[in-house]
């Protein structure tokens, strides 16, 4: 493996000549995801160069991070990958309890467990609709991201609010489930599942977007360690890698699932390999809505919250979220304040480096389509 | 029309020489009711049922949204849009915080929008600074850069509460009250300085149209 | 390509047939879930304007501001305000509120075109959300606060009745850093102490391990710390904010913590108490809490400080009123040494009226500061009580401080219900008698510290409630007294004031004892006061009346402790000394 | 199984520290120039196949920064974090762009929010999340986030707070007590 990144443009590009043409994709575009932007040098409608530019979203979090309490963070950290929150809370949670060395009760795990599936499925709703949008099927778009609205009810009973749950908390979970939950989720992953179904036929059985799909944006085997690939893009190049399966956090090794892989790891494989992840999803909700406790402790006391000191020390906790590899960093020092945390997105690397080169010869109507295929969210890229 | 000699022309110091001749120098020129009371009226009517919002997701309030235009809550019947440029667009929506670099593009796409045009401010963020208060990156008050008509406060505002904001918009486009393109005009100078002071390399025309 | 990839996607045709998923009223019909985090309420009565909702936030969304409530001991007076340019809605508001009064409603929409609207004082500012009944309340089992004490280390009752050693061990590191942790801050205690010490900071000391500076914290409003922090009543935890959802601060024990932990040869090098002599002479009457603490604050300032004290050794009540098993007598001779350590000069045996007159002392001293303590005990008024097997209990433990056995035999009975009858009672169980206690009013009437109560009757004191003494007769043996008493009936006063105790005359008792001792509290001797003096300063319930420097209507006479303040107890009388001090300090300085 | 790694690796590094974190997670230091040596036998000899993050942490009591590498073996399941501390003066690393395709975003990033450089490290010089920034890097200890708000931002008027402490003297006690 000796791959490097290709930084000058493959003819030299001479803007003056007329042939090429230099144009801003976002921030403000329809067909890009987030607030983010792409610097595309074109030649005729093909892309001969591209640089990416983050940073609209930058709020400094994690400088904001270390003036706060380690209680004060736990409302903020969920804003970092706004449509995906839960995966923040519950890696700067246990980042916080490996450090602290608390122990979360049974049933907190699981009901962590089944609050980062239903939010798995939940992005995946949506990363759904954006992909059948980008590759010019509205209609789906509406189905799937008013489904995803009836998981978002179902956050809202479990924890109080739509998108910023701040649920998880250092410690285990806020609250039990309400009275009749169970119900209602299998009602709403029946659903679900019904429309998977159709998804199936309207989208991934379509001549449209199979023809632009299929080869578009093919991460090849020996770019996957090179630019730290992970998650379902990973798995589409047919790496059976799950940090689920891997390093088992929760109670993920109690439940029955397997890695999905695919082999022609382009736009139409990896999204295969997510529709896949969505039967997935549905399967594990209903097996942790079947096999969890039904009462006990949620929640394990911490010290007094207004004056908690950690000793100093670091760790690393990582999750597999939607887009792959979601990692917290979190070095402490002993008093009440974190001393560093990093938190690793998938994005980052996918949306930054395999971005820029992936879309080199692409056509530019396909950019939106490849963009969405590799699922990024800007905000947790630059944070 | 307004005399021309009433709006002198901007400087456009920060552009380059080679790129002055690509943009206007003109000030920008305030919305000039119809003469008719009636007619103004009447287009006041029209505006507020056919709220064309730039699709511009600022920030994390762009996630509220999707739910907002699609099927559940189908904006869409309250003759709410979204348009994929300023051009097309009368209503902008800062969706929470922003950030320096985002803000300069708020900017520009605001002063590419057609006149009379309307900002919603959405969210804690654009009222004070919210969560991001203390963050070195992100303004606290976007009514100091460009004005605001309405706020939503929330974080995040669920749909319901930005469908209130929209209808409440309404209401007072309908009623002649949302003035902010006029006020913009007025206090031209007093925002630009402000956004220059926040936005370090401007390298672009003091007044985008 | 296939045929059937052409013809699938048309299947969304399908849906043109099926229920649509629209909501037609979405803003009606749709309210917050029923723990939906929406926004705030209020219960202005219950919040005690704590600030730990203002601690928590971090977003800075909420000030305290002044409403119409007032301040008072336990309740700040401020209530919060909500910015909502700045609230998150996490609600860590709502879970750290030590009072349960705040929570969320379920509402959500608000929309305004003035920015400066969003600002809101609930509870205060009518808003149409407080009676929705759904939205975010904390789950009792979910809590960001300790609720339980750190435990305590205490001798068995066996062990306690074996002897005079102290029945509380105090706690150790662990325990301490473990109790100052729940402390959150809210310096509500202060103002409920009569001293007003400043028990968040040496809270803090603690927790940040800095017992030095927590020595020093102590000393600016308190020299008695090693007495208060054993027997003080403790007023700051009946306010703690923590005592509204669980077991309130162990303020008193912390104190002590610090104390314990530094020897009291340090106290001089931490302290750094320097006495710039001023030339000017103050003189003390009584070297009690009061008195001492008065002259620890004038020394400091450099008074020459005389203290005339008429028994042998100081410290007065606290000496020879409180048992050595509360108060060890090294515990407070360190707290005494100490303020005599400084340069005061004391004068022991010397009674003021008998010794030295007062007016000589008057003559020759800038001011005087007189703090003489309540040491008469009060007589019973019932026919019989001159016998001899009649003590008092202040005789009863006056003569166990002294060092000397009050003999009270083997079957004692205690009439009382305040903490003096409760030392002599288990004074005598000490000394091995059985021991009854007569009181006339309920048991949750007795004056006395619920704790004493506690542990008297651990130490199987008995206790005989609504018992009322009608007279005391000899018995056969010289050695013994019997008692007449009758069970009395609880009837309202009809003014809603406590229930007056009525004697039922059908139903009495007799009883026969080696000691009955008496404890139904004590009074002043002021003999020592020439009648002119006496009439000048005003006698009110036979307390004096003082202002809140303990000025009394003589310039040159300040007074405080049990002689001028209400309560009585140790701590008043420290802050009384401190006040006097600098009251004293003052009348100096502007005379010159 | 990691015991026998620092066994290998001692062979050619001076490791300085190994700590066990736990059974997936080590961390270990090595001197500043070793470090793409040892990152290239890791990655190449012991499977270390996956960088998952680079960053910085700044220790301004000992003026230096951590450079912290993380690394992950899929075979094993092991995350190896590498740390390298550097002098807070004129902070400056060799880049490791060579080695992963994705390690120059990092370097981009740690020059921009630590004023760390990279001189070999392509575009690094180029803005990364800030545009146009004209003060201490954000990142580093002593900037003052809040400072530099107040300096740039402008709050909201009409917010006042008052103190207890001090509201409860002034309403109860104002005469007593110093």
């Amino acid at each position: 493996m000796n791959l490097t990144h290709d930084f000058s443009p493959t003819p030299e590009v001479d803007l003056a000549s007329g042939k090429y043409v230099k144009i801003w994709h976002g921030p403000q575009h329809p067909g890009i995801t987030g607030n983010m932007s792409l610097e595309l040098t074109l030649c005729g409608d093909e892309i001969v160069n591209c640089k990416t530019h983050v940073g609209y979203l930058h709020r400094g979090f994690e400088k904001l991070m270390e003036r706060r309490t380690y209680i004060q963070n736990f409302p903020l950290v969920c804003r970092i990958a706004v449509p995906e929150p839960t995966f923040n809370e519950y890696l700067y949670s246990a980042g916080i309890e490996d450090l602290a060395g608390i122990e979360v009760p049974e049933l907190a795990k699981w009901l962590r467990c089944l609050n980062l599936e239903l939010m798995r499925l939940g992005s995946f709703l949506m990363w759904l609709g954006g992909a059948s949008g980008a590759f010019g099927m509205s209609t789906v778009y509406q189905w799937t991201v008013t489904h995803r609205d009836y998981i978002l009810d179902l956050f809202e009973e479990m924890t109080g609010a739509r998108i910023y749950h701040m649920y998880i908390s250092p410690g285990g979970v806020r609250a039990p489930l309400p009275d009749g939950f169970k119900d209602r989720c299998l009602m709403v992953m029946k659903k679900v599942e019904k429309l998977l179904y159709e998804v199936e036929t309207t989208v991934l059985n379509n001549a449209v977007f199979k023809k632009r799909a299929i080869g578009l944006g093919v991460i090849s085997s020996d770019m996957v360690d090179a630019y730290g690939v992970t998650g379902p893009n990973q798995r589409a190049a047919g790496y059976a890698r799950d940090t689920r399966k891997d390093s088992p956090y929760l109670v993920y090794e109690q439940l029955d699932f397997d890695v999905i892989t695919a082999t022609g790891s382009d736009a139409f494989d990896r999204t295969i390999v997510r529709y896949q992840e969505m039967h997935q999803c549905v399967s594990l909700i209903r097996q942790m809505l079947d096999r969890m406790p039904t009462d006990g402790a949620f929640h394990t006391p911490t010290p007094n919250v207004l004056h908690w000191k950690i000793p100093a020390g670091e760790t690393y906790v990582k999750a597999e979220c939607t887009r792959g590899e979601y990692g917290y960093y979190i070095e402490t020092d002993g008093s009440e304040y974190v001393r560093r945390v990093h938190i690793r997105g998938p994005s980052y690397t996918h949306a930054i480096a395999v971005m820029e080169k992936l879309v080199i010869g692409a056509n530019i109507a396909d950019v939106a389509g490849l963009m969405v295929s590799l699922h990024t969210y800007p905000p947790e890229i630059e944070r | 029309m307004t005399d021309k000699n009433d709006y002198p022309t901007l400087a456009n110091a920060d552009l380059i020489d080679a790129e002055r001749s690509l943009f206007c120098d003109a000030r920008p020129v305030p919305y000039e009711p119809y003469p008719v009371d009636f007619v103004e009226k009447f287009a006041n009517w029209v505006r507020a049922n056919s709220l064309w919002v730039l699709a511009f997701g600022t920030g994390c309030g762009a996630i509220e949204l999707n739910p907002l235009m699609t099927s559940r809550f189908d904006a869409n019947r309250y003759g709410i849009q979204m348009r994929p440029t300023p051009r097309q667009s009368c209503v902008i929506v800062v969706a929470g915080y922003s950030s320096v670099k985002t803000l300069k593009r708020i900017i520009r796409s605001y002063e590419q929008m057609q006149g009379p045009k309307f900002v919603l401010g959405l969210g804690i963020c654009s009222l004070n600074g919210g969560m991001y208060w203390d963050s070195y990156n992100t303004i606290k008050r976007i009514d100091q850069y460009i004005p605001i008509d309405l706020y939503v406060t929330g974080c995040m505002p669920r749909p319901e509460a930005l469908l209130a904001g929209f209808i409440e918009l309404k209401d007072k486009i309908k009623a002649g009250q949302c003035d902010g393109t006029n006020r913009y005009v007025k206090d031209f100078d007093w925002y630009k300085a402000n956004q220059k002071k926040v936005i370090k390399n401007w390298d672009m025309p003091d007044y985008n149209w | 390509m296939k045929l059937k990839d052409v013809i699938s996607p048309f299947y969304v045709w399908q849906r043109a047939f099926e229920k649509p998923y629209t909501n037609t009223k979405p803003i009606d019909t749709r309210p917050g879930a029923d723990a939906y985090r929406g926004f705030h309420v209020n219960d202005i009565d219950k919040c005690v304007g704590c600030s730990s909702c203002q601690t928590i936030c971090q977003n800075h969304a909420i000030d305290m501001v002044t409403t119409d409530k007032n301040s008072m001991p336990g309740d700040s007076g401020l209530r919060p305000r909500f910015d909502y340019g700045r609230c998150c809605w996490c609600a860590l508001c709502v879970d750290i509120c030590p009072s349960g009064s705040l929570h969320m409603s379920n509402e959500y929409a608000w929309v305004s075109d003035d920015p400066d609207s969003f600002r809101f004082t609930p509870g205060v500012d009518e808003k149409p959300w407080y009676q929705h009944e759904q939205g975010y309340h904390r789950d009792p089992n979910y809590n960001l606060l300790k609720l339980e004490r750190a435990e305590m280390d205490m001798l068995s009752t066996e062990e306690g009745l074996k002897s005079f050693d102290e029945v509380v061990s105090g706690y150790n590191h662990e325990q301490a850093i473990a109790e100052a942790d729940r402390c959150i801050e809210c310096n509500i205690c202060i103002a409920t102490c009569p001293a007003h010490m400043d028990i968040p900071d040496y809270i803090k000391a603690i927790r940040e391990q800095d017992l030095e500076e927590g020595l020093r914290i102590l000393y600016k409003t308190n020299p008695f710390s090693a007495t208060c922090g054993r027997i003080c009543t403790h007023r700051c935890e009946d306010d703690c904010t923590i005592s509204h959802l669980g077991k309130p601060l162990a303020i008193r024990w912390l104190k002590r913590y610090i104390i314990d932990q530094i020897p009291a040869e340090n106290f001089a090098r931490i302290l750094q108490d320097s006495c710039e002599e001023n030339g000017k002479k103050v003189a003390i009457v009584g070297a009690g809490p009061g008195g001492m603490s008065a002259a620890y604050y004038l020394r400091k300032q450099g008074y020459r400080v005389s203290v005339y004290e008429a028994n042998k050794r100081a410290g007065g009540m606290l000496r020879y009123g409180v048992p050595t098993y509360r108060l060890p007598d090294d515990q407070l001779d360190k707290d005494i040494d100490y303020i005599i350590s400084l340069g005061v000069t004391m004068h022991y045996e010397t009674k003021v009226g008998i010794d030295i007159e007062f007016n000589t002392i008057l003559d020759n001293n800038d001011a005087v500061f007189l703090s003489t303590g309540l040491n008469v005990p009060s007589n019973l008024r019932i026919t019989g009580e001159e016998h001899p097997r009649v003590v008092s209990g202040l005789q009863v433990l006056f003569d166990t401080a002294s060092g000397n056995n009050p003999n009270v035999g083997q079957k004692v009975a205690v009439i009382g219900g305040g903490n003096v009858a409760m030392d002599a009672a288990r004074v005598s169980r000490r000394f091995g008698a059985d021991v009854t206690v007569l009181y006339r009013r309920r048991l949750e009437d007795m004056p006395a510290d619920p704790e004493e109560i506690k542990e008297a009757t651990e130490e199987h004191c008995h206790f005989v409630t609504q018992a009322i003494p009608v007279k005391i007769v000899p018995a056969d043996n010289p050695n013994q007294a019997i008692i007449h008493w009758g069970e009395a009936e609880m009837v309202d006063d009809g003014k809603g004031g406590r229930p007056r105790p009525i004697l039922q005359d059908d139903k009495m008792h007799t009883e026969t004892y080696d000691t009955i001792i008496s404890a139904i509290g004590q009074s002043g001797d002021y003999s020592f006061l020439s009648e002119s003096i006496r009439n000048d300063l005003s006698l009110k319930w036979h307390k004096f009346e003082v202002d809140d420097r303990q000025r009394t209507r003589i310039g040159n006479i300040f007074i405080g402790g049990d002689v001028a303040n209400e309560v009585a107890d140790a701590v008043s009388a420290i802050a009384d000394g401190h006040n006097a001090a600098i009251g004293i300090h003052q009348y100096i300085s502007e005379k010159v | 199984m990691i015991e026998a790694l620092k066994q290998r690796l001692s062979e050619h590094f001076q490791l300085t520290n190994l700590t066990i974190k736990n059974a997936g997670l080590a961390f270990l230091w090595v001197e500043k120039h070793e470090l793409e040596m040892l990152l290239r036998q890791l990655r190449d000899f012991e499977g270390y196949t996956h960088l998952s993050f680079i960053i910085a942490s700044d220790h301004i009591e000992k003026n230096q920064f951590k450079l912290t590498y993380m690394l992950h073996n899929y075979d094993t399941k092991h995350d190896l974090g590498v740390h390298v501390d550097i002098s807070r003066v004129n902070a400056s690393m060799h880049s490791i762009h060579p080695l992963w395709a994705q390690a120059w975003t990092y370097q981009r990033e740690l020059k921009e929010m630590y004023g760390i450089d990279f001189p070999e490290s392509p575009r690094v010089d180029e803005d990364f999340c800030l545009e146009g920034w004209d003060d201490m890097p954000p990142m580093r200890r002593d900037f003052d986030t809040v400072k530099y708000c107040e300096e740039h931002f402008d709050d909201r008027d009409g917010r006042a707070t008052e103190e207890n402490r001090q509201t409860m003297k002034v309403n109860i006690y104002p005469e007593r007590g110093e």
